[in-house]
């Protein structure tokens, strides 16, 4: 059982990382801030999502797996709209033709 | 080399960049940055030696640990009055190029 | 598997520091935003991983801090160009 | 290598880059970005030096305050447009201040080097006495009974520090309301989001004070998530700041020093000392005097970041 958990854990974290890679690749290589935004937006939600799923069997008990999914909503949460925000001032930069 | 030895030879670093940027920098804002890095440089420091500390179970001494809680807490004071001279001076320059024969 | 956690601890703390280049480029003030939401949340993963490695107390307090300021810090520079 | 070191090599690196970033980069703007960035470096660091209590106060104070304080400093300044150009240092200063940073920098590498062996520690000794404040957090009790009157010191320090900035506001604004009024966010996703996470701050603010017995925390970290919510609740437009002759802005400032100098002067006739606890009590003294020293740094930290009066003055 706990073999089978710690698998979870390296796919799951595994797969986190990656994401955490691609966005960082596309923050640096796509050509405008829109689609950089895009890129931003799967490491924020789908690389933290993942980390934390897989470090759930980890967790100290069920206040601790609580806090760690409480830490996603947080940043799903603040993420969704700060991208927002951030869309606001790249329109004030460069207003859409 | 242990992870405390490390983190504070990277302290002594901080303190030289922070240094460095607090002559050099002519923007005040700036060197209000610089400082805040020198600081933070220092308390890094004291990080290692509280690490060193590290004894009877404790993963680090907790007195040098309270020290730099209130350091922090300080060093934000600091950077606030810093801040807020630094507005003072541009509003009152800011005023002073309004009038072009203004007072002597 | 504490070793897993820590490297891959140490490769996303890498990874989102390269993603910082985008502050130095720019162009805009967007980017450098960008850039420091990244590193909040990257930071917040690498926290997670090196404290479930090493069983530090605390350390999920600290991510959620992280998590709810990181936040402000970045609406924050949204805030500020516009004067 | 382990990934241990490896992890630690890795965070040293990116801090290094990140403080030279906030002295090259080009505009100021981007150098505070650099240091809310250090921030963050620095908090793994603390994690990874083994305190968690002081990772969690660079995080809400060394990153996120000051980083705030920072970039309400360069929005103002970037709104009067005003050139400060004064002429760029010249080559042989900076050859000079290269010189002797790194000499400094060295000079302390050294000594951390070469600190004694086995290193003098007071870690055993808290923990003896750490039964006698009820507390299981050797930090706090180092902060709120072992070395209390640092604590109290500093809080005086702290109100200090706001007489300076109030001094600074023009005469006619005297104690009037400080920073600027924010418009209500007219899309509303600003408002939303602060309605929202407004109220999860101050639930973890009150969390992270209480835990602070037993677990990292603290009145201050505590105290700087409130005033980070009254700030984001401010941006939002949500609310205003109070005029500052206002005695109910005065009194939320003195209250925290007022019940920790009260219960300090109490000490000598129910425990023998000035700032003693009494015996057997210890725990409820400490969480009578931390929740009201919470509130006031709340009020010192936001007020501090809001920056002397400059409207609404009383004249």
């Amino acid at each position: 059982m706990s073999g089978l958990l710690d698998l979870w854990t390296v796919v799951a974290v595994s797969g986190g990382a990656f994401f955490f890679l691609a966005g960082t690749v596309g923050l640096l290589r796509f050509p405008d801030v829109l689609t950089r935004l895009h890129a931003l937006t799967k490491a924020d939600n789908l690389g933290l999502g993942l980390v934390v799923l897989g470090l759930l069997p980890r967790a100290e008990g069920l206040q601790g797996a609580v806090k760690l999914l409480s830490v996603w909503l947080l940043v799903m949460l603040s993420g969704a709209t700060v991208s927002q925000l951030i869309a606001r001032v790249a329109g004030r930069e460069s207003p859409p033709a | 080399m242990s992870t405390a030895t490390l983190f504070g030879v990277y302290g002594a670093v901080l303190v030289g960049i922070g240094l460095y940027g607090m002559i050099v920098q002519t923007e005040l804002l700036r060197r209000i940055v610089a400082f805040d890095v020198l600081g933070s440089g220092i308390f890094l420091i004291f990080g290692a030696v509280a690490r060193r500390g590290a004894a009877g179970g404790l993963a680090s001494d907790p007195i040098p640990q309270a020290m730099v809680i209130t350091g922090l807490v300080v060093a934000f004071a600091a950077t606030g009055v810093a801040t807020a001279l630094l507005l003072r001076l541009s509003a009152s320059a800011e005023g002073v190029a309004r009038r072009p024969e203004g007072p002597p | 598997m504490s070793e897993f956690l820590l490297t891959v601890a140490a490769l996303v703390v890498v990874t989102v520091a390269i993603g910082l280049l985008r502050v130095l480029r720019g162009p805009g003030d967007a980017d450098r935003i960008m850039a420091v939401q990244l590193l909040g949340t990257g930071g917040i993963a690498a926290l997670l991983l090196a404290g479930s490695a090493t069983g530090e107390a605390g350390r999920v307090d600290v991510a959620l801090i992280l998590a709810l300021l990181a936040a402000f810090a970045s609406i924050a520079f949204t805030k500020a160009p516009s004067g | 290598m382990t990934p241990a070191s490896l992890l630690d090599l890795g965070i040293g690196a990116v801090a290094l880059a990140l403080a030279a970033f906030a002295g090259a980069a080009r505009s100021s703007f981007a150098a505070i970005v650099g240091f809310v960035a250090l921030g963050l470096l620095l908090a793994l660091a603390w994690l990874r030096l083994g305190a968690p209590d002081v990772a969690l106060t660079e995080v809400a104070i060394g990153g996120g305050l000051t980083g705030l304080l920072l970039i309400g400093a360069e929005r103002r300044l970037r709104a009067r447009a005003m050139a400060e150009a004064s002429d760029p240092v010249s080559t042989r200063v900076r050859v000079a201040a290269a010189v002797l940073s790194a000499g400094v920098a060295a000079g302390l590498a050294a000594a951390v080097l070469s600190l004694p062996i086995p290193a003098p520690t007071l870690g055993p000794a808290a923990l003896r006495e750490l039964p006698r404040t009820g507390l299981d957090n050797p930090v706090t009790a180092a902060l709120i009974a072992f070395r209390a009157f640092d604590t109290l010191a500093e809080k005086v320090v702290l109100l200090l520090a706001l007489v300076g900035v109030w001094s600074l506001a023009p005469d006619r604004e005297w104690g009037g309301r400080p920073g600027q009024r924010y418009p209500l966010d007219a899309d509303g996703v600003l408002a939303f989001l602060v309605r929202l996470l407004v109220p999860v701050g101050v639930v973890f603010g009150g969390y992270i004070l209480w835990v602070s017995a037993g677990a990292p925390g603290g009145a201050f970290q505590g105290g700087a998530i409130l005033a980070t919510m009254w700030l984001a609740a401010r941006m939002a437009g949500l609310t205003d700041a109070p005029r500052l002759c206002a005695s109910r802005v005065r009194w939320a400032l003195a209250a925290g020093p007022l019940v920790f100098f009260a219960a300090g002067l109490a000490g000598p006739l129910v425990a023998g000392g000035f700032l003693a606890w009494p015996v057997g009590f210890e725990k409820p003294v400490i969480v009578a005097i931390e929740i009201p020293l919470m509130l006031s740094i709340a009020a010192v930290l936001g007020l501090l970041l809001a920056g002397p009066a400059q409207r609404d003055g009383a004249r």
